[in-house]
């Protein structure tokens, strides 16, 4: 079903090494148009080294990432967000001493003015644009976390993890982005809370166009009710692909990663 | 009697709080032996500002006590750099202060501030007597350490023309800055030059450190200092043995051997201070002495007081006669030698040195 | 070719006594992340606790140097090791919370503190003071170049301290204890360290570091005054921080480092440039350290970086 | 064996209370678990018992010892370890430092090596990264770590924190067959988990904690029986 | 929080005028204070109100207040200083040090700027405030620029001056860029000092201002009151130190603010959205460096006369501890810190030798009760938020 969509990304022969390390392996893969790609793997496989390459925090040893029609290997990772890519992080990395507005509004950095004079002396001016971040931003919340809302200048770090989360979500989508790449968002959460969060997400793809998502998850059931693909990684190596059903079929990925050895 | 405030000023806290101390207890000495004494029409009250050594703070201590109007005149001011930014202070609010330690001579010379007056010689007396004195005892060749405080860059300045002029040579001058605690390496250089006397234009801190350290890398050559190494804690921080032999010059005549001399050391020491007078607190007492006397004569009264205080002529005190010129700059002709003898600074001519039954380095 | 020699020694002894306190600075920020600005000044207390005890040992009519020497170290040690437990007790472990500036601002004080009541409290405390020369003092002469025995002495046990301090962090149980507390206090107590006592004792530890440094540097200078632990504090602070911080290897090629610019700075600025004076070896030293930060980001030896996404 | 029993306990953080007079057991020998949706405490409790975030009011019996109040590191003393929430690894030591701190309190150094081939076999991947910094390790490996670095202290009681939080399906099984090899040594186990079935799977007794309080308990199989667990918390 | 926003306006703005009448009232008696009792009773007062208000919830209420009304609280807070000038305006050391503590606020606030919102730790505070001052001293001696454009030019080349410092500093981060920046304090001044250009350790004799052929340097009457020429400067610095107030706060409350404070909290994040993390950066230390050398352009005015020993580096500290004494990123707090920096050593002159040590042991005390600063930083709000 995915297979007469465009490739937003082309991955081609990517290596990621640390030291003696290789943590990406000749990576060959694409991510489609408005797809939501599921990436999977055991612990240590370089799923999340791959979202850091991809958007220019490390730089791969070799190979290309073609997106957009240009390699972004090489390019700074504020030039790759500005091109469209937004992330969430493993590890929540959030200004915790900044407030819940102070924290997502800075997805959107790219649209904002910055010029010295208008933030300085034209407060009218920059009182609109900022009335128009807090609409926003409160109707994305009203999605993702509707309490909140209340809440949108408490200082973050009085929240609790699973709303940091959330909140980290909020902050990729705020720049409308056309790549979006989730590294285990819902590490920590209940099923309840798992499902909301996916429900939420798919709920502003539906708004966006075209948005494509990455995935990174080790919780199956969500893999199967969201995703439309699958890669598998292994050691940094690309051993399975497809759907679901597919790749959990797979041999390998049982017994590399499922653990359910035929 | 009326009550009537002076004030000293000086460095009461950081690293030339020693000379500071001494300063204050020797002015409070003076005002204290005032009040003793039955004759003096009013009572004495000493308002004393630290001045850190630092000239913006300087600027703002003169300003307090020269815009308070109950304070008749000033003891001011240790740090050249200090009384050159107070100086207009003083001008402005016409406030009658004399300098007690201050050598840099544009002081007194650099303005023509009725107010400011100083009993102390200028770096340029000094400089010339010391090297005279130097090059008259045979001395050829020199090394200049200096810090490069006005202090000590004005000492390096006066005492190395003069050198010229006399037929001394000067090998190497070396600026130092005033926090330093190593000086091997300008040590060293000096080594291999191998002059006769090595000059510091500085303070007793740096003295002392140059000092010592002239002794481990063992280098025999003769240690001339300037007023600002004449302090009982040159020696004590040198060591008894390292001191000997070296000299200093300092402006006025030798006031221990005035009559005066000895009482001052006796009241001092019965006041028990913690801090000695140092060098420079015969100035400071001479200092106030000269105020209270402008007071006793005319009253509490700037202006009265001011004019008093310009035309001193060989007012006696502590220090000797005291005569102030046509920039209140008190022409002192006398600039005493001394030397270290046995631990103590003993004044030139009389000590084993000049009486020629010891011998300098290098002689 | 002796004067060179004589350079390198100095620029040794320089370098070792600054790589004495960059190893202080190195301790207290490996252990809780903070600068501990009165370091220098910890120091100047060992030194004159030193000179106290020896001064009171030769009052009681004991002559020997060597007696008097183990005195001296005894009592600046140990007065400076509870003074640095006693630091770290009352001001830096109330102060953990609050951001790592404001340890800096609180210490920066206690400096202060410290040198005014050594000025104003020890015997005559604002001027220098003589320091006992206790160490034999025989000298060879190597082709013009004096090597003295006292400070040859020095030297080695200088360097002594260094790699036994170096031995204590990386090769024995206390030290790994102090690694983990340095990274993350509260896990390091879920381990079963006692987060208080490691804390004191490395603060202890580096404070006592630094009174040997100070007892050192008035051995080899023989003379002391309150202020010498303001500077000496700065370089120290340069020296680990141009070594890479957290790093005692660091610290030392730092403390070397500094000491070589310097003495580079004194013995050759005059030769190239006529009539400058030497005082612009700071100049010098200093504009070096900012040009060799701006191609050393992370000083000499930089961390493992241990940060990842 | 010893009995960490659990009274009355109330604690919080800054001016709240987020727990609320707590008493729960843990058998000696068995395997307890507490669930509870996010926030509902249950970190808090372990902290509690920890003394990270010393209990306010309550008490807290470890040997017939009471530990409220004491500073945490007499605590472990005591023989319990914690596998902590988050996984905490030292980050700028390498993965044999990391195990070794677990091990701190242990001064035999035979029993440390017997003990860390141990881990080594559970944990392949730590053998193969034993001189990798810690903090470099991708996130599941660094959950590896911190299990590993609890074991190492060879405990009586062992208290775990979400252990399988960001590992693999595989190792999330490995995991809790660990907890259970752990267990059948004889070492009690306090588990905290997200995963709702496979920890009463190997549980023999659980609390479920909501907004700071008890409200439903009993053993593993009469918790996987009630309705409203099962709502709430199964996948 | 929120809902004290419901705290009626009315309320809010007498709160503020009570405030402003009990602190100028307050700083009124402490300028005054010379003798020991007077200077100890006044500090005590002090410790009792803020406890005592903090208890009471005073503290809350004027903290809302001044949230609800921040126009209002600047007006008062302008006001003060003016009624302060009015009273002592006659007295010259009182205003100098008004002019002092306005003056080292406002480069203080450059030094928020830098270190508090983006993190870049500036050690050589000194240094650019005596570069302004010698910019100063020069200019207003050799050319016959405007005095009032000489103070601009002044900032502007301490802020060109300090860009030599950009490259090390962008490379460098925390405890590595705060050694820059001494090294860079001390270098200035050891320069200053040697070398012989700038009056070498002499100093410079800095003359007086002119402002459209009005002397500044003379006493002057009005309504028959005789006023002290510092009362003139006294005004001068509090438009400068009020201007740079609020532009640091604009700032603040900007997306440039915002922007500063994350790539200070999490540069990976804030690579990872796309900010321009050096541009920020490069904007904080130049704005900041421009302000410390405006204000120590007008300071170099006021005192008169500078010398190399001004521009230590214990007076790069003496900013930091006021800027950290203040509460970090808190530029009200400022003010109350340079007051305590800089007249509480002034006020207890009558210790003489042993002031530095007890001050010294004072803010240390108030680290340890207030570690996070007098007043510390609170959460951003763009806009003053109406009732929720
Ligand atoms: N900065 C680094 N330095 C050294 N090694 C690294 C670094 N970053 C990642 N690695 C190593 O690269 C490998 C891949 O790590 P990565 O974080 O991509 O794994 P992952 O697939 O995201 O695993 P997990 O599911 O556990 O998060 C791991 O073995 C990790 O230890
Ligand atoms: N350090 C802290 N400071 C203030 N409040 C805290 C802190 N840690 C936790 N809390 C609050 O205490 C409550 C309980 O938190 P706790 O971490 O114990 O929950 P939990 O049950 O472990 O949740 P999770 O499943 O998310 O780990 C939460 O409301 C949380 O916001
Ligand atoms: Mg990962
Ligand atoms: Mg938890």
């Amino acid at each position: 079903m995915t297979n007469h969509r465009q490739a937003l990304v082309d991955v081609a022969g990517l290596t990621m090494r640390f030291g003696g390390l290789t943590a990406l392996d000749k990576l060959d893969m694409q991510i489609m148009e408005g797809e939501i790609l599921g990436l999977l793997g055991p612990n240590g496989s370089g799923k999340t080294t791959f979202f850091n390459v991809l958007t220019g925090l490390y730089k791969a040893s070799s190979g290309t990432i073609t997106y957009n029609g240009r390699n972004v290997i090489g390019q700074r990772p504020q030039e790759i967000y500005r091109s469209g890519v937004a992330r969430t992080f493993q590890r929540s990395r959030l200004s915790l001493p900044l407030t819940v507005f102070d924290n997502i509004v800075i997805g959107d950095y790219q649209h904002m003015q910055h010029g010295l004079f208008f933030n300085l002396f034209r407060r009218r001016a920059f009182r609109a644009e900022y009335d128009a971040y807090v609409g926003k931003i409160e109707a994305l919340l009203q999605i993702f976390s509707p309490p909140l809302v209340n809440r949108l200048f408490e200082p973050v770090e009085t929240f609790s993890m699973i709303d940091r989360r959330r909140i980290e979500v909020c902050r990729a989508l705020l720049s409308r982005p056309r790549l979006l790449l989730l590294d285990e968002p819902s590490a920590g959460m209940t099923h309840d809370e798992t499902d909301a969060l996916m429900e939420d997400i798919l709920q502003v793809r539906g708004k966006l166009d075209n948005l494509s998502i990455v995935l990174i998850e080790h919780e199956m059931n969500v893999i199967e009710r969201i995703t439309d693909r699958c890669i598998v990684f292994n050691y940094g190596k690309k051993i399975a692909e497809g759907s679901y059903a597919e790749i959990t079929a797979d041999a390998n990925v049982q017994t590399a990663y499922l653990g359910e050895a035929a | 009697k009326d009550v009537v405030k002076i004030a000293f000023v000086g460095p009461l806290t950081g690293g030339n709080s020693a000379i500071g101390l001494g300063g204050r207890n020797s002015t409070d000495l003076a005002v204290r032996l005032r009040n003793a004494d039955p004759k003096s029409k009013y009572t004495y009250q000493l308002v004393t500002q630290d001045d850190e050594c630092r000239p913006n703070v300087g600027v703002q201590v003169a300003t307090k006590i020269a815009a308070d109007n109950s304070i008749i005149a000033g003891v001011t001011h240790f740090c050249s750099a200090v009384a050159m930014g107070t100086v207009g202070v003083y001008h402005r609010f016409g406030m009658p202060a004399v300098v007690w330690g201050a050598v840099l001579p544009d002081i007194t010379y650099g303005n023509d501030y009725k107010e400011v007056h100083r009993v102390n010689g200028t770096m340029i007396n000094q400089s010339e007597v010391a090297a005279k004195f130097m090059t008259g005892m045979g001395y050829k060749k020199w090394a200049i350490i200096h810090d490069t405080t006005d202090y000590g860059k004005g000492h390096n300045k006066y005492f190395s023309d003069f050198l010229k002029k006399n037929g001394g040579t000067v090998l190497a001058t070396f600026g130092v800055t005033a926090d330093q605690q190593d000086f091997t390496t300008e040590l060293t250089k000096i080594r291999e030059l191998k002059p006769d006397v090595v000059y510091f234009g500085g303070l007793t801190p740096l003295g002392v450190r140059i000092r010592t350290q002239m002794e481990k890398l063992g280098i025999k050559a003769q240690f001339e200092g300037t007023s600002g190494i004449m302090s009982d804690a040159y020696i004590q921080g040198a060591g008894k043995e390292l001191a000997e032999g070296s000299l200093a010059f300092i402006e006025g005549a030798p006031w221990e051997k005035l009559p005066g001399g000895l009482f001052f050391t006796g009241k001092y020491t019965q006041q028990k201070y913690s801090e000695p007078p140092e060098a420079y607190g015969p100035f400071a007492f001479a200092a106030a002495s000269l105020i209270m006397d402008a007071v006793e004569k005319v009253g509490p009264d700037r202006k009265k007081v001011l004019e008093v205080l310009n035309n001193t002529k060989d007012a006696d005190t502590l220090i000797g006669k005291v005569t102030f010129d046509d920039h209140r700059q008190n022409v002192v002709s006398l600039v005493t030698k001394y030397v270290v003898e046995d631990g103590k600074w003993v004044v030139w001519e009389d000590s084993a040195y000049g009486q020629k039954k010891r011998k300098l380095t290098g002689l | 070719m002796s004067v060179i020699g004589q350079y390198v020694f100095n620029g040794l002894m320089l370098g070792l006594i600054y790589a004495m306190v960059a190893v202080g600075f190195t301790l207290f920020f490996g252990v809780l992340n903070v600068i501990q600005f009165a370091h220098g000044d910890t120091l100047m207390v060992g030194a004159f606790a030193g000179l106290a005890a020896a001064t009171g040992v030769m009052m009681l009519d004991v002559g020997s140097p060597w007696l008097r020497l183990i005195a001296m170290v005894l009592a600046a040690v140990i007065v400076t090791g509870l003074l640095g437990a006693a630091i770290a007790r009352f001001l830096i472990l109330p102060l953990h919370r609050a951001p790592p500036l404001n340890t800096l601002l609180a210490t920066l004080m206690l400096g202060t503190v410290m040198r005014e009541a050594v000025r104003l409290f020890y015997p005559d405390g604002s001027n220098s003071k003589p320091f006992p020369a206790l160490l034999p003092n025989a000298s060879i002469d190597l082709g013009g170049l004096s090597l003295r025995a006292d400070n040859l002495l020095l030297l080695a046990s200088g360097l002594a301290t260094i790699g036994g301090v170096h031995f204590l962090i990386t090769r024995t149980r206390l030290g790994m204890a102090i690694r983990a507390v340095a990274q993350d206090g509260e896990t390091a107590r879920l381990m079963g360290i006692n987060f208080e006592a490691i804390v004191l004792l490395t603060f202890g530890l580096g404070s006592a570091m630094a009174a040997l440094a100070g007892v050192m540097n008035g051995l080899y200078y023989n003379e002391i005054n309150f202020n010498v632990g303001l500077l000496l504090g700065v370089i120290g602070f340069s020296a680990a921080i141009l070594g890479g911080l957290g790093n005692i290897y660091g610290a030392i090629l730092g403390g070397f480092l500094f000491a070589g610019l310097q003495v580079i700075g004194s013995a050759t600025l005059p030769a190239l440039i006529p009539n400058i004076p030497s005082a612009y070896k700071d100049v010098f030293a200093f504009a070096a350290v900012i040009i060799f930060m701006a191609w050393k980001p992370t000083g000499l030896i930089a961390e493992k970086s241990s940060e990842r996404v | 064996m010893s009995h960490l029993s659990v009274r009355g306990l109330t604690t919080g953080y800054d001016k709240v209370n987020v727990l609320h007079d707590v008493s729960i057991d843990v058998a000696p020998g068995k395997i307890t678990c507490i669930l509870g949706a996010n926030g509902a405490g249950k970190s808090t409790l372990i902290r509690a018992i920890l003394g990270l975030t010393p209990p306010r009011k309550g008490e807290v019996l470890w040997d017939g010892r009471n530990l409220a109040g004491q500073k945490t590191h007499a605590i472990i003393a005591g023989g319990i370890s914690c596998i902590p929430e988050g996984r905490k690894v030292f980050p700028r030591m390498s993965v044999a430092e990391n195990l070794a701190l677990g091990a701190y309190l242990e001064t035999d150094s035979a029993r440390v090596r017997s003990r860390l081939a141990r881990v080594y076999e559970i944990f392949p991947r730590l053998k193969e990264r034993a001189a990798q910094l810690a903090g470099t390790m991708s996130g599941g490996e660094q959950a590896m770590v911190s299990i590993g670095r609890g074991l190492m202290a060879e405990p009586r009681l062992l208290v775990i924190d979400e252990p399988s939080l960001g590992l693999s399906p595989l190792f999330v099984k490995e995991n809790f067959n660990v907890i259970r090899q752990i267990n059948a040594l004889g070492i009690t186990v306090l588990l905290v988990e997200q995963n709702a079935r496979q920890t009463l799977a190997i549980s023999h007794y659980g609390y479920v904690l909501s907004q700071g309080r008890v409200v439903t308990e009993g053993t593993a199989e009469a918790l996987a029986g009630n309705d409203a667990v099962r709502s709430a918390y199964f996948t | 929080m929120m809902n004290d926003a419901t705290v009626k306006p009315r309320r809010a703005g007498l709160t503020l005028a009570l405030l402003a009448l009990a602190l100028t009232g307050y700083m009124w008696l402490f300028l005054h204070a010379e003798s020991q009792p007077a200077v100890a009773a006044l500090l005590v007062a002090a410790v009792l109100i803020a406890l005592g208000s903090r208890k009471l919830g005073m503290a809350r209420r004027i903290e809302d207040a001044a949230a609800q009304r921040p126009g209002l609280a600047r007006l008062w807070a302008v006001i003060g200083v003016l009624a302060l000038v009015a009273a002592f305006h006659d007295a010259h050391f009182v205003l100098l040090m008004i002019c002092s503590v306005l003056l080292y606020t406002t480069a203080c606030l450059g030094l928020t700027v830098q270190t508090g919102y983006a993190g870049v730790a500036n050690f050589a505070g000194a240094a650019f405030f005596g570069i302004g001052s010698y910019t100063t001293a020069v200019l207003f001696a050799h050319t016959g620029i405007p005095h009032l454009l000489v103070i601009l030019v002044s900032g502007v080349v301490a802020a060109i001056i300090g860009s030599v410092l950009i490259l090390p500093v962008l490379r460098t981060r925390g405890h590595y860029a705060a050694l820059v920046t001494i090294a860079f304090g001390i270098l200035f001044r050891t320069f200053i000092e040697v070398n012989d250009v700038l009056g070498g350790p002499q100093g410079l004799q800095v003359p007086g201002m002119t402002l459209f052929g009005h002397p500044f340097n003379d006493n002057f009457k009005l309504g028959g009151i005789e006023f002290s020429f510092y009362a003139v400067y006294a005004v001068l610095s509090l438009v400068i130190c009020a201007a740079a107030f609020v532009v640091v706060k604009a700032l603040e409350r900007s997306w440039i603010g915002l922007s500063m404070d994350v790539v200070r909290t999490d540069e990976t994040a804030a690579a990872t959205f796309g900010l321009h993390i050096v541009r920020w950066k490069v904007v904080a230390f130049t704005l900041g460096n421009f302000l410390a050398g405006v204000a120590g352009s007008v300071y170099g005015i006021v005192v008169g006369f500078i010398a190399p020993n001004n521009f230590t580096f214990s007076d790069s500290l003496l900013m930091v501890s006021i800027v950290i004494l203040g509460g970090l990123g808190n530029p009200v707090g400022l003010i109350p810190a340079a007051i305590i920096v800089l007249m509480l050593p002034e006020k207890l002159q009558f210790i003489q030798e042993y002031r530095f040590l007890l001050y010294a042991a004072l803010v240390i005390a108030i680290l340890l009760f207030r570690p996070d600063g007098l007043l510390p930083r609170t959460r951003r709000l763009f806009f003053r938020r109406e009732a929720a």
